[in-house]
């Protein structure tokens, strides 16, 4: 795979909420790129930091409790790690867009969808208020939304799930960022709506050329969009690859134990689901060692004690796990891929 | 403010304190109506400033009184309305003969219940023609009376027998005085505005017949209700005199401004005669003597009333002077606590009990009753080891349960209503509708029915004196204290009069002088 | 640093108890609420503030040789001193004495008020809520209407037939002050009932009975109990409009209304009698308010963390 | 819409009915009648004045002549104030009861959404305590206390404003002041709370990730969905301000509604009791009404949904 | 398996909702069977009347029409005696693993409700069935003691579980048991209710909108469009041989986790959003979405019809 230009460059992240039972590492030294014009996907189980993270880039964790312990947030060239909000609202919008997971609430419920279009055009670049309508109308139209004309005159509440969450991907795009964040977009809907947003996200991707993190948790979605993909748990990234990497070949025992939980709709027999035992551990007091050792089938007493180091295994591929330690015993890769699953 | 000349401008600033509920003068009960109608109207006589009647003080410039004292002829002045008019006889019959007509419902028509045929008509049981009022022609009024009644004269001043003209009255109907625009004024002055809970402003009358002895030409009255409201707008000069509300008498009692008036009103202790610990006689009268009424006057009240002993108050005449010094100045000592204490075993001995179970004392919800009925309580507690327990009650229950005999003692006060120790006396008769301490006593009867129609003024005292030593041996009712009345008053105000009954001012001789 | 040796590399499996254990303490709703709430200095303070009032209003009366009601009609309106700790009024009765008087029936007027006012309202509104539909609708205009009936005649009629005094009072005040509670907790009710917890409870056979009391009222609780600490003060509030209008308890007890309004009679000359009780009055409520902010953020499950 | 304001407005009449039949029967077991005084009357005077009133009648039958009277609009002769009606007394009181109940609205909300705002910005800082504090105080001095203070330092010490009395703009300022506290610190402690509320929604994250300063995302996003509880209570609340109260009406002389809630029953003046309870109530409904339609226009979900698609 | 008796059968079962702006039809003449043992899926987009169907058969909604038999006899309409009774034998699990417990009561408390309710143990029995309830859904006796805010979400589940198990039913409903939760936590509660349903011979309704979920635990699967069934079948078939045209793209929606598959699927994509079911459209109510739509289709509602042996469509494309 040839080098290409990173957009967005995360190096070693912490960051923190200060609690009354103490501190809440939500996130734990994690690392990552974002190339120009491509989807990293993120997944990994609820809590395990990815939104704490995306957060942080934005800076929009609350703070206090929330806190940046370390690392640093390169964005297209520049250190943005100690911007100031009044910095960040540059940024946010004409540079880095979001969506959330929950369109329903997303969407102020007392403004016009199309003036809450409008209005981060307004904010950033110096047009009309007519101008900017004229933006939004063209938006809701690039989002696929049928008569715009007469929708940007509406309220959320008028508008359908999909419809609300296609508002707020225009919103997102409004000025053509050069980073889209989309926090588990599709979660909140039902699986044909899923199916439009993720064409959409793709078709608008094409167009605009904009990256985009896609956190999700079902990897279904990963398999259709992403290009790369991070797998995270208890806050720090176990794995990452390109999606064939992730897919096919998965290093980790937490990759492939999502991999075996998941049923699969094309497979020709009903395969027994293997699913991950037990739950995550509470980040308030995370494991000294392997934070998945509890849950490991592989587990050895070093994952208890000590965390692991990062393996690299290609240039898009490394891992985070003990048995990839000369003295590990050999273990094989117990996920049956989809290729020979469909066969 | 003073003019150009460096007069002063002849402007008065008082404090009625409430709305007058109505300016119709056949309908209005209360004082502050009464007040504004009593400057604005004039009557057949009016109270000179010394409290005294005479010969053309009023509308009437004589008058005539038959023998028997049964029939009056008045003979009226040249007067005229505001509106112009002349001010005729007729005007008085047909104001009277409103005040008794039963559709117009007036409270105060047993007012006029001295006149013969009057309650008749007003019951619904004679008619008007029946009635002894006459206008014999425009200038001459004659009215018979059914019984001598030396204190008729008096009561021709008083608001029911004041009228207006006949005309406003055909026109206005039960709008009369409502609004300035349904009067006409025969007075002092006249009502220029009246604005509805805010202030009624009066002027100098200029078809008044007494206009040039009238200096002032304009009286500003505002009703404010609240202590504090009041005191400092008397303070900033807002106010020219006030009546000082009862806790702010500390505040003014040193100053050159500060005067009292006795009212001719008497408080007591009224005891319910039917209660079955205070139908025995000797626990009434430990109660009443174990006032300290000096104490209570000079400490909790501050506002000039003297401890009563007796039940007239001074000032009321009698056959050839003051009643109370005719008939001494009381019937027993004040805080005479060993009395007290005889009295009370004595009683407790008739009602068969060793100590007197908690007693409970009727009061009003004002604040001036809490203070008061507080003050005594603790006063018997301290005097005779009795508990007593106050009931606060709003003005109209405490009414309801007086009349209904339901408790043991309430504190309660009586006003003149003509200036005759009889309005202190008839009201303890047997059926009389205001015995609320249900009080009966045929010897008592029988003197007050005697006097009642006796036409010799001195005998009759005498019956008088003597109902009212018996009323104090029975001691239905424990007298306290004649009320008197603290008020500041601006240096520059003069000859504003405080009469002692009947309206809060007589200011028709009032002028301001030396005000900067 | 964990010294890496071959024997570590030894597999071990999984940890399926620590996998599921719960790492942080165990607390109960209550002891969580409780936690936070000591947390909140500002809602310590006036709990300890109230906790002193309780005190004073049980033991202050007895600190002076005074009893509340003695006169000394040769004392009257004295500015405090070290004889009379905050003066004496216009009988001569020492302040002090009966602030501390006034207190215990300001505060039992306002605790007593504010508690029937719950209960009532808990009863009426889950009731209503519950129920809903025309149910709701018919009690819900009972409220409307016993709002639009004016309060004093209520109040008249109720001194008529119960007799003036602190009972009478605290009725009168329960009368309509149960209203908020009931809309609050019928409010309440409502939300919940759509709630699946109600429904699994129904779909395990419970009677309405059953879920009113386990499960909807109990997770009222929250705004209950803040609407309580609201409403202690406002029935002290309430008391002393009563005693502005001659309405209030019946001399010689004193409560702070009556001895606030006492004093507005004089505040131009004795302004000393105002302060204490109207002094008192606002921190009582002062403090109710901020405890009952800071029991509406420790109640809160939302603010749970 | 029409279909609505009807049945709202039927609701109302019927509720407006009960409350005038409950307290007409309850009025009439206060004892009494408008009459009584101190001095009693002879029986015949009294039984004149009932008749003229038709007060002698059966209760049921005045009650029958009293809603005749009402569906006319005529709410009978006051029985205190003998020449005037009560619709003329009411008509004549208002227009001052209102004008110090709308100031003193205004300056309530006004400041109470401000302080509100503020303090929900700075929640547990130094300006929500300063807040709270001022709110709390504004509710917790009973407004006899209030109302008196302002009087004698701002009116009678330094002399900026009338004692009291009525008639130019300036003696209507104290009594605003002194009745906008209530509403200020209901208004502010409302507003805090649902300040919180919002600011903890997902909308305002995404108004943040559109790159918004604090002050558009308050001044655009917050305040307008926040503002809705504040709405509800305004209802209750003008309606109780702007019939006057009793006491600051009292202590500052103005001629208003407020005293006539509390004297006509001291007085036993039924028809003034009944016509103060039915103004009373109809605009307490009338602005219940108004409270819930303002809210469908600031809420646009409610808008629609009882318009009806 | 498959000539086992019949459990519940529900006849032309409508739930209707009246709301401001007219007649919501949520469900709208649904009937199905399912026999003792078996599993039937019920899928469909958000606001079809899943839940609806689920509650209305459980009681918590009066049926507007219709019958609801359960072994044999009448169910709909109990009185609350009858309802209770029925409870015991019919339970329902709950979506939101968040909202579907008392967070005010105790884990040994919610579990123990049904045990209370129905009176089955007291003292220390009723502890001894509680730990045995809670160590049979994976959780240990400890957790007995403790509230539902200290859970995670697949653990709460499985307290949902434990509860619907208390009083030992034979039927369950389970409302979305799975779609809250993450997709690694969502095998355990399937392969749970999979050993459960072995063990004791459970019969379920399993409702979802995770069409590779339903697969996976059922074997029939009806497909929900608008408060109606559009398509009913064994899983197998369904999933091997759609017909309606609905359930087709329904399936080719779903994404696939397995990128080069993935990429490479034709899909279907389905215009527009669910119709409001307060004005559905005439006739057949997928129309307005439907490539393949008539004009026939505007006027006639399809009837359910069995055009395969045991695969009903309703859908006028087999209509001949
Ligand atoms: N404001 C906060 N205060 C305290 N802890 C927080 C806060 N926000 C997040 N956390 C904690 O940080 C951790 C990571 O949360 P995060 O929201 O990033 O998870 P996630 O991976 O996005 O999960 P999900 O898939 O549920 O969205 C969690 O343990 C959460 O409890
Ligand atoms: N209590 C109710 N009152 C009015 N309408 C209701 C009620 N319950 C459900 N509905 C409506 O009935 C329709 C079907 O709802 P239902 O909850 O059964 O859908 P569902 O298929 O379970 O959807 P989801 O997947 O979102 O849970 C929806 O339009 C819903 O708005
Ligand atoms: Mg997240
Ligand atoms: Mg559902
Ligand atoms: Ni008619």
């Amino acid at each position: 795979m040839e080098k290409r230009e990173v957009l967005l460059e995360v190096k070693n992240l912490e960051y923190s909420f200060d609690t009354y039972a103490g501190e809440v590492k939500a996130v734990r030294g994690v690392s990552f790129e974002v190339y120009k014009g491509e989807t990293l996907a993120i997944v990994g189980e609820s809590g395990c930091g990815k939104s704490v993270t995306m957060h942080a880039i934005m800076k929009l964790n609350p703070e206090p409790p929330g806190r940046l312990k370390g690392g640093k947030i390169i964005f297209d060239g520049k250190d943005i790690t100690n911007y100031t909000d009044k910095q960040m609202q540059a940024i946010r919008g004409p540079e880095i867009g979001m969506i959330f997971q929950d369109p329903m609430t997303s969407l102020n419920p007392t403004m016009t969808v199309g003036r809450q279009i409008a209005e981060v055009i307004l904010k950033h670049e110096d047009v009309t208020k007519a101008e900017a309508m004229r933006r939004a109308k063209e938006m809701l139209d690039i989002v696929g939304i049928p008569n715009a004309d007469k929708r940007i005159h509406q309220y959320p509440h008028e508008f359908s799930g999909g419809m609300r969450q296609r508002a707020m991907i225009a919103i997102a795009l409004a000025l053509k960022p050069k980073l889209l964040i989309a926090d588990e977009p599709t979660t909140a809907l039902d699986v044909t709506i899923q199916a439009q947003i993720l064409d959409l996200m793709k078709d608008l991707q094409k167009q605009f050329g904009t990256s985009i993190i896609m956190i999700t948790h079902n990897l279904g979605v990963v398999a259709d969009i992403a290009d790369r993909v991070v797998v995270m748990y208890a806050g720090k990234i176990v794995e990452r690859g390109t999606v064939e990497e992730i897919f096919y070949h998965p290093q980790h025992p937490y990759t492939w134990g999502l991999l075996r939980s998941v049923p699969r709709l094309d497979a020709k027999k009903k395969e027994k689901l293997v699913p991950i035992i037990g739950t995550p551990p509470d980040l308030f007091a995370p494991p000294p060692g392997c934070p998945f050792a509890a849950r490991c089938d592989y587990a050895m007493k070093i994952c208890y004690e000590a965390p692991p180091e990062v393996t690299v295994e290609s240039e898009t591929h490394d891992v985070a796990c003990w048995l990839k330690h000369p003295y590990a015993p050999k273990v094989a890769n117990p996920v049956e891929t989809g290729v020979t699953a469909n066969e | 403010a003073t003019t150009s000349q460096g007069q002063s401008e002849q402007v008065l600033n008082l404090n009625l304190g409430e709305e007058p509920p109505t300016l119709d003068p056949q309908k209005a009960t209360d004082e502050v109506s009464i007040t504004v109608l009593n400057a604005v109207l004039e009557g057949l006589v009016r109270y000179n400033k010394d409290g005294k009647i005479e010969k053309g003080s009023g509308l009437a410039k004589d008058w005539k009184i038959s023998d028997d004292g049964l029939t009056y002829t008045f003979y009226l002045k040249d007067a005229k309305w505001s509106d112009g008019n002349p001010i005729t006889a007729y005007d008085f019959e047909y104001a009277w003969k409103r005040a008794l007509d039963p559709k117009t419902g007036s409270q105060y028509a047993y007012q006029l219940y001295y006149i013969k045929g009057a309650e008749e008509y007003n019951s619904g049981k004679g008619s008007a023609d029946q009635v002894g009022i006459k206008a014999l022609d425009d200038k001459t009024l004659q009215v018979t009376l059914k019984a001598p009644a030396p204190q008729f004269l008096g009561l021709t001043s008083f608001v029911t027998y004041l009228p207006l003209e006949k005309s406003v009255y055909e026109k206005y109907g039960d709008k009369v005085g409502s609004d300035p625009s349904t009067m006409v004024f025969s007075g002092p002055f006249i009502i220029k505005e009246w604005n509805h809970e805010q202030n009624i402003v009066l002027e100098k009358n200029p078809n008044y017949w007494d206009k040039d002895n009238v200096k002032l030409d304009k009286i500003n009255f505002s009703m404010i209700k609240d202590n504090n409201s009041l005191v400092q707008n008397y303070d900033t000069g807002a106010l020219d005199s006030i009546f000082i509300p009862g806790d702010y008498i500390d505040k003014y009692k040193d100053s050159p401004e500060f005067h009292t008036y006795a009212l001719a009103t008497v408080w007591y202790l009224q005891f319910n005669n039917k209660d079955k610990i205070f139908k025995n006689a000797n626990i009434r009268k430990a109660f009443t003597l174990a006032v300290n009424r000096e104490l209570f006057v000079k400490e909790v009240m501050k506002n000039g009333s003297i401890p009563a002993e007796a039940v007239v108050p001074p000032g009321i005449p009698g056959y050839n002077g003051d009643f109370r010094s005719e008939a001494g100045p009381g019937y027993f000592k004040d805080n005479d606590v060993a009395q007290a204490k005889e009295y009370l075993q004595k009683g407790l001995q008739e009602l068969g009990l060793s100590k007197l179970p908690t007693i409970k004392f009727l009061t009003g919800d004002s604040d001036t009753a809490k203070k008061y009925s507080v003050a005594l309580q603790q006063m018997w507690n301290q005097a005779l080891g009795v508990q007593v327990e106050i009931q606060n009650v709003a003005f109209k229950v405490r009414l309801d349960m007086m009349d209904r005999g339901d408790y043991q003692i309430v504190l309660a006060g009586w006003g003149a209503d003509y200036n005759d120790p009889m309005t202190f006396l008839d009201m303890w008769e047997t059926n009389n509708g205001n015995n609320t301490a249900f009080y009966s006593n045929p010897e008592y009867d029988k003197l007050i029915e005697q006097a009642k129609v006796n036409g010799d003024p001195k005998s009759r005292v005498e019956e008088m004196i003597q109902a009212e030593k018996i009323l104090m041996e029975d001691m239905p009712i424990g007298p306290l204290w004649f009320q008197a009345r603290a008020y500041v008053v601006k240096p520059y105000v003069k000859n504003l009069y405080f009469p002692a009954f009947g309206p809060d001012w007589e200011m028709k001789w009032t002028y301001i002088e030396g005000k900067k | 640093m964990v010294e890496i040796t071959r024997d570590k590399f030894e597999r071990v499996g999984p940890n399926i108890e620590e996998s599921q254990a719960i790492v942080r303490p165990s607390m109960t709703y209550w002891q969580d609420a409780w936690r936070r709430l000591k947390m909140n200095k500002v809602a310590m303070a006036s709990l300890a503030f109230l906790i002193f009032l309780g005190i004073m209003a049980i033991i202050g009366p007895y600190l002076l040789p005074y009893k509340y009601s003695d006169q000394n009609l040769m004392m009257t309106n004295r500015p405090p001193s070290a004889e009379h700790w905050f003066g004496t009024d216009y009988l001569g009765r020492d302040l002090f004495v009966r602030t501390w008087m006034g207190a215990r029936i300001s505060l039992t007027i306002g605790i007593a008020a504010a508690l029937l006012d719950g209960i009532i309202g808990v009863i009426y509104g889950g009731i209503s809520g519950y129920f809903g539909g025309q149910v709701d609708n018919i009690m819900m205009r009972i409220v409307d209407i016993l709002y639009g009936i004016p309060y004093l005649i209520l109040v008249i009629l109720l001194m008529l037939v119960m007799g003036p005094g602190v009972v009478t009072i605290i009725v009168a005040m329960v009368m309509t002050g149960w209203v908020g509670m009931a809309r609050l907790v019928r409010g309440q009710v409502l939300q919940l009932k759509e709630q699946e917890f109600v429904m699994a409870a129904k779909t395990l056979g419970a009677s309405p009975a059953r879920i009113i009391l386990k499960h909807l009222i109990p997770n009222t609780i929250g705004p209950i109990i803040v609407s309580i600490t609201f409403d202690v003060p406002a029935a002290i509030f309430t008391e002393a409009f009563l005693s502005y209008i001659g309405l209030g308890v019946q001399p010689p007890l004193a409560s702070w209304g009556t001895l606030a309004s006492d004093a507005t009679n004089v505040l131009l000359l004795y302004p000393y009698q105002l302060f204490f009780p109207a002094f008192f009055i606002s921190m009582t409520m002062l403090s109710f308010n901020l405890l009952g902010d800071g029991l509406r953020d420790a109640l809160d499950p939302r603010l749970r963390k | 819409m029409l279909r609505y304001t009807l049945e709202r407005t039927l609701y109302m009449i019927i509720t407006l009915w009960v409350i005038v039949t409950l307290t007409f029967f309850l009025m009439h077991m206060i004892p009494g009648d408008p009459f009584t005084s101190e001095k009693k009357v002879p029986e015949q005077i009294r039984q004149n004045m009932l008749a003229k009133y038709h007060l002698d009648k059966p209760l049921i039958v005045q009650y029958g002549y009293y809603l005749r009277n009402l569906l006319h609009g005529d709410l009978g002769i006051s029985l205190k104030y003998l020449n005037r009606t009560v619709n003329e007394i009411i008509a004549n009181g208002f227009p001052a009861s209102f004008q110090i109940g709308m100031q003193s609205i205004i300056i309530g909300v006004f400041l109470g959404l401000l302080l509100g705002i503020v303090a929900a910005l700075n929640r547990n800082g130094f300006w929500d305590y300063v807040s709270m504090i001022l709110a709390v105080i504004g509710r917790s001095v009973p407004n006899f206390i209030i109302a008196t203070l302002l009087q004698y330092w701002l009116a009678s010490k330094w002399k900026l404003f009338p004692v009291s009395g009525w008639g130019t703009f300036a003696h209507t300022v104290l009594p605003s002041i002194a009745l906008s506290f209530a509403s200020l610190a209901i208004i502010s402690r409302l507003m805090r709370a649902s300040m919180l509320d919002v600011i903890g929604q997902d909308y305002i994250k995404t108004a943040k990730a559109k790159g918004l300063s604090p002050f558009e995302i308050v001044w655009r996003h917050m305040i307008r969905n926040a503002v809705l509880p504040v709405i509800t209570v305004l209802g209750p609340l003008t309606a109780g301000i702007v019939t006057g109260t009793f006491v600051v009406e009292r202590i500052y002389g103005i001629p208003g509604l407020g005293k006539y809630y509390v004297q006509s029953i001291y007085n036993n003046d039924y028809t003034m009791i009944l016509g103060t309870t039915i103004f009373y109530s109809a605009i307490l409904v009338f602005l219940v009404f108004v409270v819930d339609i303002t809210y469908g226009l600031v809420d646009p979900r409610i808008r629609l949904a009882k318009g009806g698609k | 398996m498959s000539d086992s008796k019949v459990l519940l059968e529900v006849k032309n079962l409508k739930k209707y909702f009246y709301v401001k702006g007219g007649v919501l039809k949520a469900v709208d003449d649904v009937s199905f069977a399912i026999k003792k043992g078996e599993t039937l899926g019920l899928v469909g987009e958000s606001g079809c009347g899943k839940s609806t169907t689920g509650r209305t058969i459980i009681g918590l909604y009066e049926p507007t029409a219709g019958e609801i038999v359960f072994d044999g006899e009448k169910v709909d309409h109990l009185s609350y005696e009858g309802r209770k009774k029925f409870a015991r034998r019919v339970q329902m699990i709950f979506q939101d693993p968040y909202a579907s417990l008392n967070p005010r009561m105790t884990v040994g408390d919610i579990i123990g409700e049904g045990i209370d309710i129905h009176g089955l143990y007291t003292g220390k029995e009723r502890m001894e069935r509680i730990y045995e309830l809670l160590e049979m859904v994976g959780l240990n006796r400890e957790h007995a003691n403790r509230f539902p805010h200290e859970f995670s979400g697949g653990q709460r589940q499985r307290i949902g579980i434990a509860r619907a198990m208390a009083i030992e039913p034979e039927f369950i409903i389970a409302d979305e048991p799975i779609s809250a939760l993450d997709v690694s936590i969502q095998a355990q509660i399937v392969n749970l209710l999979m050993n459960l349903q072995e063990e004791k011979g459970l019969t379920y309704l399993f409702i979802a909108h995770d069409l590779s979920m339903v697969r996976h635990i059922s074997d029939n699967v009806a497909v929900m469009y608008l408060g109606t069934i559009v398509e009913m079948t064994s899983s197998a078939e369904l999933y091997a041989n759609p017909l309606h045209p609905y359930t087709q793209a329904l399936l080719s929606a779903v994404p696939i986790p397995d990128p080069k598959v993935q990429k490479k699927r034709e899909r279907i994509i389905l215009e527009g959003d669910v119709p409001s079911p307060i004005n559905p459209p005439s006739g057949c109510k997928f129309r307005t979405r439907c490539k393949y739509a008539m004009d026939i289709c505007k006027e006639q509602a399809p009837p359910l019809k069995e055009v395969a042996s045991g695969h009903f469509v309703a859908c006028h494309l087999f209509n001949k």
